[in-house]
């Protein structure tokens, strides 16, 4: 039952990974040659009375941040749900609908709870 | 496409096995030797995702889906625990400002 | 499936309670909840016994899952007893915490009656997610912050190992459903050499959860930091969840001659080492709590027995043993509740004079531990005498020797606190023990003593 | 009346409930009368099991009271089984737990823990008649281990001192080990037979030929079991050390009882230790060496309660030794005597020892005959139905088990003989020392020496009455008698006698050794006569160098100096290296040996418990590629 085995079988591998990383070199060299350069000494130091920098730019930030991003991954997710379930849309018919009806209330209800605990609340 | 689908089944299962298995062992090694809380974590994400590959592949092997909505679930799961698992990071950085899991051997014996 | 639902739409509806400050509501509401579950739970006990699966073979609400869901929900209704007035020194978000517990016993219920895979593994992670949260809840506490952190790397590292193994049991057998499973055992002359190592994965991510040698390393760390109410939590029904998934996919579908041959040994391993490590380690701790983390790993080995002597039996002995050993240990654990809370430390000699002092804790105590220790007329002895009589009925003589040497260090440990209690004396007041505790230490003795005395009728519910 | 057996355990389980519930409400007074009552009841309900038991056709009535753990193939019925043998057990048990109650009552009237005391008292008569009861060995290891738990809290009942508790926790320690033989033993009963009752064992393993290896096996580990509940050889330490509780506890516990329950089980068992006669040749060198072992040491105690403690392991030795010589039924007999008459020397030491304010040394009594008269003659019957001199009770058990003996090996019967003459010399020794000549004590015990109060004394004579008339129960045919116990018993014991035979020693040579072994208690009673009480010797301080002094008496008495040369000093030598060497260094040793090793290893394995997350994930990782290894390797 198994296709013989040739190496223009992992040809599509070969493309995928050729596309993947392909499309990140060019964009880097992209933005790299169409951004305009003008390097001049006054461009690199602190803007007017701005101060120096003091060390790096890994600084501890907002924990804000990192519970949206964190919300934002969990709800993301869920989509994925929905992918079986639109390919099998038309043989699930109206019970399907439904279902998913209920599963997004669920998730609404997860919503409701982050915004009355005000997880999303900025300041 | 169609001609890339089938020389795609050329593939024999073995190697997506392999490979599987070689990409998890790259996570297990990843747990071992790492000290950070955050890329140990990283690695055991490599860890389910070999076995998402591994998955997907049996399930074209068998021509059967339910491989591939385990997927779904796996990646739903393990988004949860990123959840959890970087809100304790959080949470032991807060106290100890380290993600050093060595620094952390208060409880033993 | 009602079950199921009624337990998360309970875990819902307390958390939006906790939205809108009806914090006095939270655990009436819950236990009531609980209840219904219970009831809903003996509503699918079927005398036929010939259940039909639901969800398209997803779940399979049997017997087995009647008695072990009952048992989790029963066993959570009563530590929640003794949850009155304990997360508000926690933090203010009770709500949350009731529901994560919730969350964790759906989880729980899915694993007691799944009947496919991924219905396992969703459980599973359910369950442990859930742990991860509420091991750490101590937010400020270094204790719980390691034990947070050490269960949740492990755990997820271990769930890596899970989900591999069922990967290739599906890889091999092509469907992820426990009777497919046995058909294609049944069917193929050759079994694949993957779905061996598929067995061995599912054993190491399942013993990992149960916390069986060499697997257990997280268990005492985690058991001292977690909150004590939580470990009383992990300590009981989800170990006797995790032997519930273990024993399904076991019997369902590994239970050929030929996978025996291969997967028994390698249990016996795990469960001799489990026995020698908990019960050794156990014997030179001076804290309580720990010493009770130690002697879980170790009932963990007796449990395995169950596995190794695979039968028609096999289910009741598990359940009579798991409910012997969950009872116990809630004692245990309530009244560890009353004395940290009071002394503050748990070491062994804060019990000395308690006999005196306190005499129904004292006393509820003693059976606890006459219990897990295995002394007979308590529910612990049937459970013992079970594991071993399946272990010899397969001639498993050697394992049963070693395990019954290594019940009398068991005997050894357990007893010192009692001796504490009763022959040492010290100057010490009377701990105050909440009207909850009392109802939950006597309950749960009258359980200990009326299933080592007629064990009957919880051994046929199966 | 045999159908409402379960009625005999009930009582004292309600007289437990009750005492140990209302222990601080109740008044000691109606602690004490619940407790002796419902035993007492026990007692007229066991009566009338006996008589009825006696006369009814059917010798075996099994009576279930439920199933108790039914898996797969496994049923255990919680069932009680009455024949003979358990009729005869029950009687004792509560025929002299009712006495011991009531002496009680006496002698705990001051303590301040008597209800506690009864509440364990009562709750050891239910396990102990669950273990005569039990119709499968499941129920009667329930009782088995029960029995254990009370002695432990018996012994540790003035657990303030904590030599006391360390006492307790010896007798729990090596009963456990015993223990562990024994249920290993039935779990191989289960694998073999498919069952654990004894009337689908027994007849089952009767079909058996003799010597089969499982047999063997079975046997000896439940020997090794009785060992540790009767205190033989190598088990047998804890029970000196057990004198640490109550005098009462120990004539009921450690004297008339528990121990016996390894006899009672072997005797149960019998038909299984007939066809393994390996075990039983095992069973009698155990028995007569630990009669000799433990008799030597009994020589030179000087503690009262001592010298009853090694009298009862010497005993007990006697008794393993009728069982490995195929007597049963002399085994028994001498079961029911030594209960008699042990719990009365037990009884009386505690009467001595309430008169002397607590004193158990017998170098500081003496004289106590005048004071308390009822005593000293109680324990001289006493002494005399122990040493085996006839028409006491001990005469006939005795001498049933040496005649068996005599049949079974010259050798053994000769080192019996020589056991049985220790037996009288260091009983006469207790009895000279602690009644005759002048009284050694401080001033103020003999002030307030007082001869004990009724509740004490009535037990005292009733035993002494039992111990003098018990004997006639088991009169041999050549004394003209019926050996009416053995005609009792013969049903118990049916298969066994089958294969075993009965005695065929003529008439001359069974006179010949009775006249043998009570001349030779005769001397060593006039031995210990012409030391103890005309010569008023008395043992010497501990601080003093025996072997010096046993020198110097040389010169004085004539009697003495062959005495002390022949038997006397390389006695005490003897008795000095058993009890120091074999009893403290080599038994103690191995048993706290292990105790400390588990303690090391906990120690060290702890420490695999680092702490570090790191190392923990790597010991998994290690496990899981040894487990894949280990698993691939098996396929």
């Amino acid at each position: 039952m198994e296709a013989q085995s040739t190496p223009v079988s992992y040809l599509p591998i070969i493309f995928q990974m050729i596309v993947a990383l392909g499309f990140v070199v060019t964009t880097m060299i992209a933005t790299h040659l169409l951004g305009p350069k003008r390097k001049t000494k006054d461009k690199l130091t602190p803007f007017e009375s701005g101060i120096e920098v003091i060390g790096n730019a890994r600084q501890p930030f907002s924990i804000k941040y990192f519970l949206v991003a964190i919300l934002f991954v969990l709800f993301d997710i869920e989509v994925i749900f929905m992918y079986p379930w639109a390919v099998n849309f038309r043989e699930m018919g109206m019970e399907g609908l439904i279902e998913m009806f209920i599963f997004m209330g669920t998730l609404l209800l997860g919503f409701i709870y982050i915004i009355k605990k005000k997880a999303l609340d900025w300041e | 496409m169609e001609s890339i689908t089938n020389s795609i089944q050329g593939v024999p299962l073995n190697h997506y096995i392999l490979f599987c298995a070689i990409l998890f062992s790259i996570g297990v090694m990843g747990v071992l030797i790492r000290r950070n809380a955050i890329v140990i974590f990283m690695s055991v994400e490599l860890m389910l995702n070999a076995v998402n590959l591994l998955l997907t592949a049996f399930s074209v092997h068998h021509g059967d889906a339910s491989g591939q909505v385990f997927v779904f679930f796996v990646m739903a799961l393990a988004a949860a625990e990123v959840a959890v698992g970087l809100a304790i990071i959080v949470m032991i950085y807060r106290n100890t400002s380290s993600t050093d899991i060595n620094v952390l051997n208060r409880l033993k014996w | 499936m009602d079950v199921i639902i009624t337990i998360s739409l309970l875990a819902i509806l307390v958390l939006y309670l906790g939205l809108f400050k009806a914090a006095k509501a939270l655990l009436p509401v819950t236990l009531v909840g609980l209840l219904v579950a219970l009831g809903l739970t003996f509503n699918h006990w079927d005398l036929a016994n010939n259940t039909k699966s639901i969800f398209s073979g997803m779940l399979l609400f049997n017997n087995f899952s009647v008695a072990f869901s009952a048992l989790a929900i029963i066993s959570t209704f009563l530590i929640l007893m003794l949850s009155k007035d304990y997360f508000e020194r926690i933090s203010a978000n009770v709500a949350e915490y009731y529901t994560i517990i919730l969350f964790a016993l759906t989880g729980i219920i899915i694993i007691a009656s799944y009947h496919n895979l991924s219905m396992l593994f969703i459980g599973i992670e359910i369950m442990s997610v859930s742990l991860y949260i509420l091991t750490g809840i101590k937010k400020r506490d270094y204790a719980s912050n390691e034990a947070a952190l050490k269960y949740f790397l492990m755990g997820a590292f271990s769930t890596g190992f899970l989900l591999f193994g069922i990967t290739l049991l599906y890889g091999a057998s092509g469907s992820f459903d426990l009777t497919e499973i046995r058909n294609y055992v049944a069917s193929s002359e050759e079994i694949s050499p993957i779905f061996y190592a598929g067995i061995l994965l599912s054993i190491i991510g399942l013993c990992f959860k149960a916390g069986a040698a060499p697997f257990h390393f997280w268990t005492p760390d985690v058991y001292e930091g977690a909150p004590t109410l939580i470990t009383a939590f992990m300590s009981t029904v989800v170990k006797t969840a995790v032997f519930a998934a273990f024993l399904r996919l076991f019997y369902i579908s590994l239970s050929s001659v030929t996978l025996q041959e291969f997967w028994v040994p390698v249990l016996v391993v795990l469960a001799s080492l489990s026995l020698l490590i908990g019960n050794i380690t156990a014997v030179y701790q001076q804290h309580f709590k720990r010493m009770l983390a130690y002697s879980s790993i170790s009932h963990v080995g007796y449990l395995l027995f169950a596995l190794i002597a695979l039968s028609s039996a096999s289910d009741s002995a598990v359940f009579l043993y798991a409910a012997a050993y969950t009872i116990a240990s809630i004692i245990a654990f309530a009244a560890l509740m009353v004395v940290q809370k009071q002394v503050g430390n748990d070491s062994f000699d804060n019990f000395n004079g308690l006999g005196r002092k306190n005499p129904l804790l004292a006393l509820t105590l003693t059976i606890s531990m006459l219990s897990l220790a295995g002394i007979p007329l308590t529910a612990g002895f049937i459970g013992k005498f079970m594991m071993f009589t399946g272990a010899l009925s397969t001639y498993h003589t050697a394992l049963t020797v070693f395990a019954v040497l290594n019940a009398i260090v068991g005997v050894f440990y357990y007893l010192r606190v009692v001796v504490a209690m009763y022959f040492k004396d010290a100057e010490r007041n009377e701990l105050a023990v909440p009207v909850y505790f009392k109802i939950v230490l006597v309950v749960s003795t009258l359980a200990t003593i009326i299933i080592g005395v007629y064990p009957g009728f919880i051994a046929d519910l199966i | 009346m045999i159908d409402f057996v379960w009625l005999v355990p009930l009582f004292p389980l309600i007289g437990f409930l009750i005492i140990g519930l209302g222990r601080n409400i109740l008044p000691k007074a109606v602690a004490g009368f619940i407790g002796s009552l419902t035993v007492l009841l026990s007692f007229a309900v066991s009566i009338a099991i006996f008589v009825q038991l006696e006369s009814s056709a059917v010798k075996t009535h099994i009576v279930p009271l439920f199933d108790w753990i039914r898996a797969g193939n496994l049923l255990v019925p919680f069932s009680f089984q009455v024949d003979p043998l358990s009729a005869l057990m029950l009687l004792i048990v509560t025929g002299i737990g009712f006495l011991i109650h009531v002496y009680s009552t006496g002698y705990m009237h001051h303590d301040a823990g008597f209800s506690k005391f009864f509440s364990y008292l009562n709750l050891f008569i239910f396990f102990m008649l669950l273990l005569v009861l039990g119709s499968n060995y499941i129920v009667m290891f329930i009782g088995w281990e029960g029995v254990g738990l009370c002695s432990y809290l018996l012994i540790g009942f003035w657990y303030t001192n904590s030599a006391y508790a360390s006492a307790a926790k010896k007798a729990f320690i090596m009963n456990r080990i015993g223990d562990l033989g024994f249920l290993i033993g039935v779990f191989l009963i289960f694998a073999t037979f498919g069952s654990l009752e004894f009337a689908q064992v027994f007849p089952q393993a009767a079909n058996l030929a003799p010597n089969n290896p499982f047999l063997i096996l079975i046997t000896i580990l439940l020997f090794i079991g009785a060992t540790g509940k009767s205190a033989q050889i190598p088990l047998f330490t804890w029970l000196p050390d057990a004198m640490a509780g109550p005098t009462p506890v120990s004539a009921l516990i450690h004297a008339a009882t528990m121990v016996t329950a390894g006899i009672y089980m072997i005797a149960r068992s019998n038909i299984l230790f007939t066809l393994a006669p390996l075990t039983l040749e095992i069973v009698a060198i155990i028995g007569i060496a630990t009669a000799l072992l433990a008799a030597t040491i009994a020589v030179t105690q000087t503690d009262i309660k001592k010298v009853l403690a090694y009298s009862t392991v010497s005993q007990l030795g006697y008794m393993f030794l009728a069982l490995g010589v195929g007597a049963y039924t002399g085994a028994m007999f001498h079961v029911l005597t030594h209960a008699f008459f042990k719990a009365l020397l037990f009884l009386g030491a505690g009467s001595v020892i309430h008169a002397m304010s607590n004193e158990q040394d017998m170098r500081a009594m003496g004289g106590l005959k005048k004071k308390l008269p009822i005593t000293f003659i109680t324990m001289l019957i006493g002494t005399i139905a122990i040493s085996g001199i006839p028409p006491f009770s001990g005469f006939f058990s005795k001498d049933e088990i040496l005649a068996h003996t005599y049949q079974h090996s010259k050798t053994l019967w000769v080192l019996g003989v020589i056991g049985a003459m220790f037996t009288a010399f260091y009983m006469f020794r207790m009895l000279f020392l602690t009644f005759y000549n002048k009284f050694r004590g401080t001033h103020e015990q003999e002030h307030h020496l007082h001869e004990s109060p009724k509740s004490m004394t009535i037990p005292l004579i009733v035993l002494a009455a039992l111990s003098v008339v018990g004997g006639f129960i088991g009169i041999p045919h050549i004394l003209g008698g019926h050996h009416w116990l053995s005609q009792f018993l013969a049903p118990v014991f049916y298969q066994s006698s089958v294969r075993t035979g009965a005695l065929t020693l003529d008439h001359q040579t069974e006179f010949l050794l009775m006249g043998v072994s009570v001349a030779g208690a005769v001397i060593a009673a006039l031995i210990a006569f012409v030391k103890y009480s005309k010569n008023n010797h008395v043992p010497l301080a501990d601080n003093v160098d025996r072997g010096t002094l046993a020198r110097l008496s040389y010169h004085k008495y004539y009697i003495d100096e062959i005495y002390d040369f022949a038997i006397s000093k390389p006695l005490n030598f003897l008795s000095g290296f058993f009890y120091r060497v074999v009893d403290k260094a080599a038994i103690d040793g191995v048993v706290q040996g292990l105790g400390r090793a588990t303690t090391e290893a906990s120690k060290g394995l702890r420490l695999l418990q680092s702490g570090n997350i790191g190392f923990y994930i790597f010991m998994m990782v290690a496990g899981i590629v040894a487990l894949l290894l280990y698993g691939f390797y098996n396929i």
